[in-house]
């Protein structure tokens, strides 16, 4: 039997996240090949819309990515980003997506080791939840 | 179909050594229909490679183009100009990155290979969904605005203006020059920071192409790059710029000294002087930091630190004038004022409050000494009438100002005597009826008439004075009527209302009053009962009321004053019944009240009726508080409010009836003197302004108050004088009479009160220099104001600050005067310095022989939160010890340092100089205390190469205290949205290719605001920014990115979510249509506001959901 | 075995058919509900406060019950305005139900739609006057435009929430409903003296049925009443036992379980004398009730009387004439109630300060009583939900009813299409 | 002109939707003067062998949910049947209330125990979950709302059924009708297929309440707080889902001081209504510290059962089932 794969997709910021996932790749930092990266202009640029499309299409896992507060290139995008995330992850919840599976994570644009570890750890954390079906007819979750 | 051309770089091997580009360009082409053309190459950036792109697109007509290869951060621009060379919108391009996100970071060939794979599936589907786009073009308004006046700035400007553009200089202080105006030499040449600066400023000044704003602020910019709007604030320099010819003599007439912040308070000067003479602007200004707390409370605004400051030096008139620009009775003022500037003053913060109230009477006492009447000048005397009704505080003050303004004043009293209240409700022996005759025949010298024993309502109406041809009419009818308990015997012989025996005893008529005496009541009215009564021979006097003694109105001074005469004071007692014998009044009863209050602090008594005090007494008095006479008030027809007071708008002091004003008592119920002398003179200015102009209501921006609070350099300024007590008589000899309690101040008690002002305002507005400047150029009455820039570019230079050395308590910095930091040193070594040039201890004016520099103070500290290196403090340390050798080359010089810093044309040899040459010891270590033995200051420290400890004698500690970020940076950087990092300096757009620009285009930044820098640093900041300015006027016009949020308004509801989210004030409401509207010009791009549109009305071109939703599929779709 | 099936039914709101088969011996009818929503399962979890919005959908009345289990879940008492604004649309709600099925039923006979001829359906032609169809559409459209002001929605109201009702009405309203309720209240006195002419016993067939017991909540008591076949109240107990006392049978043919009386135990519905079961509705409360108290539905009462004695017996032209009598009073207490000073107040609803628990409440709705009760965790989202509605409670009735028309129509299955119009005729007031 | 053919039907749900098409009827006075209805079961009792003798019908108004195995059936037979089918209702269109049954914690059972032994009785399967009416067969016309209000029920027949021949018209919903719609009303050209009988911006365009900048600092569930009467409710901190619900109601449940519930289903625009009630509403909290914007998270409960209140079959779309779900009936064995 061939072990589970994740799909994650990553939202990352043009200006922080992106450039550390660039600079994990100059240096080499090896990480495993589960992730697949959309760059966006900024965190506060991803529509919870984004991530309950990605999870619609069959990722088991979403990583949205910015830089950290204060230090955003739009002032406070990050911060906009950072108010979605509670309440998605709520509904997300409600709707059958492990609370695990959708990360909202600052990665500054020197945080390169940071940001491969994040991806092998979130990695090893949706492969052991397993594949995300939430449109199939699994019991939910309490709802409240 | 759409035509997609798809391009797969092996940049090398470093993609095509893991992924399998060939495979993925056969597979691809094969499996989506859309892919024209799918090719792999070794070096897709190189020439042939981007070749094959503009082939493709030519000969295959291909709408899109997907590129995968490195990061879009490194050759997107190239890729889009390739398609753009072959005709195509670059927009219509899109970058994948398989190789720092895929190939680099992949151990495993095939995962990689099919991770590849999904990101080139997720390009093409994203980019079948992008539009062409084009960016919008705005003209460029060719100004700019230069924030800071420091070397970076006006080399900024300088270079601005000489181009032949506008420029305005905006500078907080009242000098432009900045930190550099403050230094002596400039390493490593030791040339003269003055001589090469002041050439300079003076260029600016006299540059017609720059407009220079000083004392002022950036408090908000709004707009766009090329077309930015500016508010500037402009605090007033008190003194014209055009008009002052800088003679310098009204410095020498102010009575202030304050520490001088340009010499870092190494010595003082008047709030009205210049830093130094070749200032510019080449002018005087005063520095005032606000109206001080003593003024801002007085309710009649009295200048307060003015006159105590005049009395401190002895100009007692001219103090006395100042008082008299708003109370026009100093001496009862001085007697009977409730203080609240005293409860203000910030010195009670210290020690106790300076003793105004009886400086202030004093002043008065010396007018009656000495027969002058210092009034303000008089103006041209008016032909119109003005009637003033009563004869209180508030109708003689309104008499008083209305007379000063020229006009023909009547006062019409009731009673027979003038002076209202002041005559009839104050006991003698607090406010002696001489004194207040004498201000009353003051203001009828002014040509006030006063005719008393005219009752208003009955002698006299409105239409009456109307066709007497007055023009207006002032109602002051105060209160006078005794409020009632109304209980059962209040009309019993031997009851009586408190204001009325006050009144009676003023105007001498009989009253009876028995031994035994019962004051109900516990305000001041009652107190003056009560030790009235003891006056007139009452032997035992009891004053009972229901609060409880610390909830008494009644002030705590006059309550112990009449304990001390022997009245007894009994709480929360409230009268249940009065008791007659004989139809005269032998006992009353009280019942125990349980509470005064409600919750709400509403006066809402509660009685426990079972508990009750009986008291045999011959004579009661009802102190309960007065009331307007209520027929009066009702019959003539103005708006009246709760308690029968008339309705009056608060700052015109104006009735509903037009012509008639009111103030005082009958408007306010029963409150203060000084409230109802302030009433007066406002009703002074309103009726002039209704005269004049028809009652306009003129509007004058409030002074800026002084933080109440007591700050450091107050406390420095503070004299150690004690509060001078008040000499009054005994009390076994006071309550025998109606003679005068307190005694009065001497001239010298009143001198040492003033000297103990602590100045808080700094300039305390007393006019000395108005009268002695020849060309009348000063203005005290100037006020903060708002102007409205529209500018092009901005560059920001606002400087930088000093590290404050008082966060190293052990270097005992502000505790021994012989640690200074280097900025001060700079001072002593600057020949306009505080010590002419002289190097010198400034606790004894010696010559140091030995002069300990401490580095990095404030640096590279990552305890202290500053882990930067200063960069410039090595260098000034050499160079400060070196001017110190050639001042005294017998003296020798230490250096404490971490490393020594020298990186800079002809910095490591001038250092080297200084080691050498001057023969400076420089040991590395740092610091770890600086203290005082035997009278000479210790320096112990570690020798770290030797690993020792060592202690060094020194005459003279130098702090080489480091730069940080400008103590007003966050409001600055709010003003103009820039973001900082985490210390606080200006954030560049790229710490390399962007030094000067930020992530706001059409903001640049130079010098210190950036980070820490030197001088030729900051002036190639300067000049580089200035080329960035130029270039954008240059080029007239700028693009807007197309990236911007786009609106559709046929979805758009108005709800407004989005107007919040944008950081750049780019969304605004349509209140005519109901739907937001986007300034694309303004638009950054983030799509924080199209994430948030809950209907989705807003698309971030280039970014659009549609976009994103196929990148998504495409990439899952395996 | 023989099946036949006819469906689908007039006018019941739910999908339903009735299945007759034959297999030797006398026909067996059943009733069948086909489909379920599954009411529970769509409210729990939610918030307390969003079932009156949600549980509507069964009737307009269930958003009143509703909201009153929610002002005792919360207990808070809601202010005189909001007990006469929730008050006034239950009225209207009776006044539109019952002349809705009087339309129907008048209808039948002729053609709803205008131009669409009824020739080719095969049923008795009577002649309804024209004009009185039409005008009784007029006034159900008059009637749903006030449930539309006082609810805030026609079909599904919104208007009432826990303590109270969620608005003020606005000054032009007080206007138009005073207009509405006395146009409501004459047109139902000219509509009493038409259908005394009329005679719905001899517009439809009508038959009797065994004995049946009955249950409302008469006036404002909060006690459930079972009364038997004669009127007499055979037992009584207060309104929130309602769901301890009364148990639900399911069979395997319908989705609609069976409501009966616990304590009687449940009887098969082919059992010659069926006990247990009862029956809700206008004819229900008609036959506890001893006095009417509206005046002119008194001398209807008496018209009533004087036809079918003192308690009505069961029959349809009763159930039918019971609909006639309720139109009455409620189009009385209409106007009653649509004066402004009965829906004007200081204040519109009590706010709750506490989470009980567990909410109940019962009232009479148009077609019946119906009950709800509620219990939810301390945050107010529901746990447990129970719902007495009158379709269940009247399901047995009805079976009985499709049963004994089957049974009685001895030639059904020569015309079953005149069966099917007769079932639907005798199920429709119910 | 020939008279068009019409045909009403409501599967699982309530009878609001059909009582809305009779409200008209009582309105204008008449229903079908230029139209025979010539299926209603609901009035008419119409049976389904007379579907086939009346030939093809025009348009078929079809409301309710897919619940059951009858439900497709007459979805399937009624879609044969007619030229035009009209999606009417929250139930048919998104799958309305019934479909929150599939929210629930429990594993839904696809037929009651009880059930089990009846099979004689041809008692309809359940479904295996609650579909809406575009799941099992092509729809072309939208009608949402629970009821649909009159007035875009009443735009939808004249649009569809009497083709520019109406016998009256309400000018109210011609104004709020997106262009192409109010066009053909008036000109008798069909709608593009797939027109939704609403308005094309969210509820908040056209309800009455004052709306500002919006700023959370708390949120009440509605029976905590009475709200002012002329301020937007969702300002006042009750969870409104006007903002990305489609207009077309005017308001109805805001002007009775009710937040909306999003009965007529998402914006147009919107590809989720839950994610953008949830990004449009957090956004707005004023808080930039983690903890306190998890505190306000708190104070919301059940998100999926406000914001997919009617929608959870087609619009949530975690939750939509997939072509293979809807094309099979439920098990026969």
């Amino acid at each position: 039997m061939t072990r589970f794969e994740p799909k994650i997709i990553a939202f990352l910021c043009n200006w922080c996240s992106y450039v550390a996932a660039d600079a994990a790749g100059v240096s080499r930092f090896v990480q495993k090949p589960n992730v697949r990266v959309i760059r966006v202009f900024c965190s506060g640029m991803v529509d919870p819309s984004y991530v309950i499309k990605a999870f619609a299409s069959g990722a088991d896992g979403v990583l949205v990515a910015g830089c950290h507060p204060g230090d955003c290139h739009y002032l406070a995008g990050n911060i906009k980003a950072l108010r979605r995330s509670f309440l998605l992850r709520k509904l997300l919840s409600e709707l059958g997506v492990e609370e695990k599976r959708f990360r909202l994570e600052w990665i500054a644009a020197s945080e390169s080791p940071l940001y491969a570890k994040l991806m092998n750890e979130m990695i090893e954390d949706v492969r052991n939840l397993g594949p995300c079906m939430p449109s199939s007819q699994k019991p939910l979750k309490g709802v409240a | 179909m759409k035509k997609v051309g798809v391009y797969i770089c092996h940049c090398g091997t470093n993609i095509g050594g893991t992924v399998d580009c060939h495979k993925i360009a056969e597979e691809l082409s094969s499996e989506i229909g859309e892919v024209a053309v799918c090719r792999d190459y070794k070096y897709m950036c190189s020439e042939p490679g981007q070749k094959m792109i503009r082939d493709d697109i030519a000969e295959l007509g291909l709408d899109h183009v997907v590129e995968a290869s490195c990061s879009p951060k490194m050759h997107e621009p190239t890729f889009r100009n390739a398609v753009s060379a072959a005709g195509m919108n670059p927009y219509l391009f899109e970058m994948v990155n398989i190789r720092e996100h895929c190939s680099w970071v992949s151990d495993n060939p095939d995962a990689a290979t099919d991770k590849a794979k999904d990101l080139i599936r997720g390009g093409i589907a994203r980019v079948t969904h992008h539009e062409p786009l084009t960016g919008s073009k705005k003209s460029v308004n060719p100004t700019a605005l230069v924030v800071g006046g420091g070397i970076a700035g006006i080399t900024a400007a300088l270079k601005i203006a000489k181009a032949g553009y506008q420029v305005f200089m905006v500078e907080k202080e009242e000098i432009i020059g900045g930190k550099m105006a403050q230094f002596d030499k400039t390493f490593p040449t030791l040339d003269c920071s003055g001589c090469i600066l002041t050439p300079k400023t003076s260029e600016v000044g006299r540059n017609p192409h720059i407009e220079t704003m000083t004392k002022s602020e950036v408090i908000e910019v709004s707009g766009f790059v090329g077309n930015f709007k500016v508010r500037v604030l402009q605090r007033p320099r008190y003194v014209s710029v055009e008009k002052c010819t800088g003679c310098g003599d009204c410095q020498q007439v102010c009575p202030i000294n304050i520490p001088s912040p340009f010499e870092l308070g190494m010595t003082t000067r008047h709030p009205i002087s210049r830093p130094f003479p070749q200032a510019i602007p080449n002018t005087y200004s005063i520095l005032r930091a606000g109206m001080p707390p003593c003024q801002s409370a007085c309710p009649a605004g009295v200048n307060v630190q003015g006159y105590m400051t005049l009395t401190g030096v002895g100009k007692f008139d001219e103090a006395l004038s100042l008082v008299r620009e708003r109370m026009p009775f100093a001496s009862a003022c001085g007697r009977i004022c409730v203080r609240p500037c005293e409860d203000a003053c910030k010195r009670g913060q210290l020690d106790a409050p300076t003793a105004i109230c009886f400086t202030k009477r004093f002043l008065g006492d010396h007018e009656k000494e000495t027969g002058l009447q210092p009034n303000p000048p008089m103006k041209e005397s008016r032909e119109e009438k003005v009637a003033v009704i009563g004869s209180g505080p508030s109708g003689l003050s309104a008499a008083y100002y209305l007379s000063i303004e020229g006009y023909q004043v009547t006062v019409f009293e009731k009673l027979p005597v003038a002076g209202g209240m002041l005559t009839v409700g104050i006991p003698a022996y607090r406010l002696p009826r001489d004194v207040i005759e004498a201000e009353i025949a003051n203001i009828r010298d002014m040509g006030v008439t006063i005719r008393t024993g005219i009752t208003f309502g009955k002698d006299l109406t409105f239409e009456s004075l109307e066709d007497e041809g007055f023009r207006a009419v002032f109602l002051s009818t105060g209160l006078h009527v005794s409020r009632k308990l109304n209980l059962e015997g209040e009309d019993l012989k031997g009851v009586m209302g408190g204001i009325d025996l006050l009144r009676k005893v003023a105007l001498n008529e009989q009253v009876h009053v028995g031994k035994s005496v019962i004051v109900i009541g516990g305000g001041n009215v009652a107190v003056d009962v009560a030790r009235t009564a003891l006056r007139l021979g009452a032997t035992k006097v009891d004053l009972l009321c229901l609060e409880a003694r610390h909830e008494m109105p009644a002030w705590e001074r006059e309550l112990n004053e009449a304990l001390e005469e022997g009245v007894t004071i009994q709480n929360s007692l409230g009268p249940k019944r009065f008791i007659d014998r004989d139809g005269k009044i032998c006992a009353v009863e009280f019942k125990r009240c349980t509470s005064v209050f409600d919750a709400n602090g509403n006066f809402k008594p509660t009685y426990d009726e079972n508990e009750t005090v009986e008291l045999q007494c011959e004579t009661v008095f009802v102190a309960i508080g007065q009331s307007p006479e209520n027929n009066f008030t009702n019959s003539l027809g103005l708006e009246t409010g709760p308690g029968g007071t008339v309705s009056i708008d608060t700052e015109t002091m104006s009735t509903n009836r037009p012509g008639v004003f009111a103030g005082g008592d009958c408007t306010l119920g029963p409150a203060t003197f000084v409230q109802a002398v302030a009433h007066g003179r406002q009703a002074a200015l309103s009726i002039d302004s209704y005269i004049k102009h028809g009652g306009l209501r003129e509007i004058r921006p409030a002074e800026r108050k002084v933080a109440p609070e007591i700050g450091e350099a107050e406390k420095n300024r503070a004299r150690p004088i004690e509060r001078s007590a008040m000499p009054v008589l005994p009390p076994e000899e006071r309550k025998k009479s109606f003679e005068p309690i307190e005694l009065g101040f001497t001239a010298e008690m009143a001198m040492t009160e003033g000297q103990r002002c602590l100045a808080c305002g700094m300039c305390c507005q007393c006019g000395e220099c108005v009268r002695k400047c020849g060309p009348q150029a000063i203005d005290l009455s100037e006020t903060e104001r708002i102007r409205e820039l529209e500018v092009g570019a901005i560059v920001v230079a606002t400087g930088i600050d000093i590290f404050d050395a008082g966060k190293y308590p052990e270097y005992g910095h502000g505790k021994y005067p012989d640690v200074i930091t280097n900025l001060q040193f700079e001072r002593l070594c600057n020949a306009s310095g505080p010590t002419g040039g002289k190097v010198v201890r400034p606790s004894d004016g010696k010559v140091p022989k030995s002069v300990v520099f401490i580095q990095c103070v404030g640096s590279r500290d990552r305890a202290k939160g500053y882990e930067y290196c200063s960069k410039v403090c090595c260098m000034i340390s050499a160079k400060q010890l070196s001017i110190f050798k050639h001042h005294n080359p017998d003296g020798q010089a230490y250096v404490f340092y971490i490393d020594n810093r020298a990186g800079g044309k002809g910095y490591e040899e001038f250092l080297r100089r200084a080691i050498e040459q001057e023969e400076a010891q420089y040991i590395r270590g740092r610091v770890a205390k600086v203290f005082e033995e035997g009278g000479r200051l210790i320096v112990r420290g570690e020798n770290s190469l030797v690993g020792h400890p060592v202690e060094v004698e020194a005459d003279l500690v130098v702090l080489a205290t480091g730069l940080v970020p400008q103590k007003d940076y966050m409001n600055v950087g709010r003003a103009i949205n820039l973001s900082t990092d985490r210390y606080g300096f200006f954030m560049e757009l790229h710490p390399k290719l962007g030094p000067v620009e930020t992530s706001l285009a059409g903001i640049y930044l130079a010098g210190g605001c950036q980070g820490p820098k030197d001088i030729p640093e900051s002036v190639a900041q300067g000049g580089a920014a200035a080329a960035e300015v130029l270039a954008l006027f240059s080029m007239g016009q700028v693009e807007i990115d197309p990236t911007v949020a786009n609106l559709d308004e046929r979805l758009c509801t108005g709800c407004r979510t989005c107007v919040g989210m944008c950081a750049y004030n780019a969304i605004s409401f349509d209140e005519q249509r109901k739907v937001a509207s986007i300034n694309q010009a303004l638009c950054q791009g983030c799509g924080t506001c199209a994430a948030a549109c809950p209907v989705a009305a807003i698309e971030v071109q280039h970014y659009t959901p549609d976009q994103i939703f196929a990148q998504i599929e495409g990439i899952l779709a395996s | 075995m023989r099946r036949t099936i006819l469906e689908p039914l007039r006018w019941m709101e739910e999908l339903a058919r009735v299945m007759v088969i034959e297999n030797g011996g006398p026909p067996k009818t059943f009733l069948q509900v086909m489909t379920k929503l599954n009411l529970s399962r769509m409210c729990i979890g939610r918030p307390v406060e969003e079932l009156p919005r949600i549980l509507t959908i069964l009737s307009p009345a269930h958003h009143l019950v509703s909201a009153m289990a929610l002002d005792s879940l919360f207990n808070v008492t809601p202010p005189p305005l909001a007990v006469n604004m929730r008050d006034a649309l239950l009225q209207t709600l009776f006044f539109v139900r019952h002349m809705r099925k009087l339309y129907f039923f008048l209808s039948s006979h002729s053609n709803p739609f205008e131009d669409f001829s009824l020739s080719q359906r095969n049923i008795d032609q009577h002649s309804v006057p024209r004009d009185l169809i039409d005008q009784i559409m007029r006034h159900v459209a008059l009637a749903q435009e006030a449930t539309k002001i006082l609810g805030g929605r026609a079909d599904h109201p919104i208007s009432a929430v826990p303590g109270g009702v969620s608005r003020f009405l606005k000054q032009p309203y007080y206007d138009r409903l005073s207009e509405i309720g006395r146009s409501c209240l004459s047109f139902s006195i000219k509509l009493a003296r038409v259908l005394a002419d009329l005679k719905p016993e001899e517009l439809l067939y009508d038959f009797d049925i065994q004995p049946i017991l009955s249950l409302t909540i008469p006036g404002n008591s909060n006690e459930v009443q079972v009364s038997d076949s004669s009127g007499e109240l055979t037992c009584q107990f207060p309104a929130d036992q309602i769901f301890e006392k009364i148990g639900f049978q399911k069979e395997p043919w319908t989705y609609k379980p069976f409501a009966f009386l616990k304590e009687k135990g449940w009887n098969s519905l082919d059992s010659e004398k069926v006990t247990s079961i009862y029956f809700v509705g206008p004819l229900a409360r008609l036959k506890s009730q001893k006095e009417i108290g509206f005046p002119l539905s008194g001398e209807n009462w008496k018209s009533f009387e004087d036809t079918f004695g003192s308690t009505p017996t069961f029959g349809i032209a009763n159930a039918y004439r019971a609909l006639q009598v309720e139109i009455f009073q409620a189009a009385g207490r209409m106007v009653d109630l649509y004066r402004q000073e009965s829906l004007t107040g200081p204040v519109i609803r009590n706010i709750p300060t506490e989470i009980k628990g567990e909410g109940f409440a019962a009232i009479e709705s148009p077609d019946g009583l119906i009950a709800h009760r509620y219990k939810t965790d301390s945050r107010g989202i529901v746990e447990e939900i129970e719902i007495l509605d009158s379709a269940t409670q009247n399901n047995a009735l009805k079976c009985l009813i499709a049963k004994k028309v089957v049974e009685e129509s001895a030639d059904w299955n020569h015309d079953p299409k005149l069966t099917k119009v007769r079932i639907e005729e005798a199920l429709l007031p119910f | 002109m020939p008279k068009k053919k019409l045909a009403v039907y409501t599967a699982t749900g309530c009878a609001a939707c059909e009582n809305t098409i009779l409200d008209i009827h009582y309105d204008l006075g008449s229903l079908t003067r230029s139209a025979d209805i010539v299926f209603w079961p609901y009035v008419l009792g119409s049976q389904w062998d007379g579907l086939n003798e009346q030939g093809p019908v025009d348009v078929c108004f079809f409301a309710g949910a897919i619940r059951t195995e009858a439900d497709r059936i007459a979805a399937v037979r009624l879609r044969s049947n007619s030229k035009l089918m009209v999606a009417c209702g929250a139930c048919a269109a998104f799958g309305g209330l019934p479909s929150l049954t599939d929210l629930h914690p429990e594993t839904p059972e696809n037929r009651p125990e009880h059930l089990d032994e009846g099979n004689e009785f041809l008692l309809p399967k359940l479904e295996s979950r609650v579909f809406a009416l575009e799941h099992i067969v092509d729809v072309d016309y939208f009608v949402p709302g629970c009821p649909p209000t009159r007035d875009f029920l009443w735009a939808a027949i004249q649009s569809l059924v009497y083709m520019g021949d109406s016998p009256t018209r309400i000018s109210f919903t011609a104004s709020r009708l997106p262009m192409a719609l109010a066009e053909s009303i008036t000109s008798g050209i069909v709608p593009p297929r797939g027109s939704v009988f609403a308005g094309e911006k969210a509820v908040c365009a056209s309800c009455s309440r004052i709306k500002e900048e919006k700023k959370f600092r708390g949120f009440y569930r509605p029976y905590e707080i009475d709200p002012d009467s002329g301020r937007c409710l969702l300002e006042q901190g009750i969870l409104c889902q006007g903002l990305a619900t489609r207009e077309g109601c005017g308001g109805l449940c805001t002007a009775v001081g009710a937040a909306c519930r999003g009965c007529f289903g998402k914006a147009e625009a919107v590809f989720d209504p839950g994610a953008k009630m949830v990004s449009a509403v957090s956004s707005t909290f004023d808080s930039t510290e983690a903890s306190e914007i998890e505190g306000l998270t708190k104070t919301f409960v059940d998100l999926a059962g406000t914001f997919y209140r009617y929608t959870l079959a087609t619009q949530c779309a975690l939750r939509t089932p997939n072509a293979e779900e809807a094309k099979h009936a439920p098990d026969n064995s």
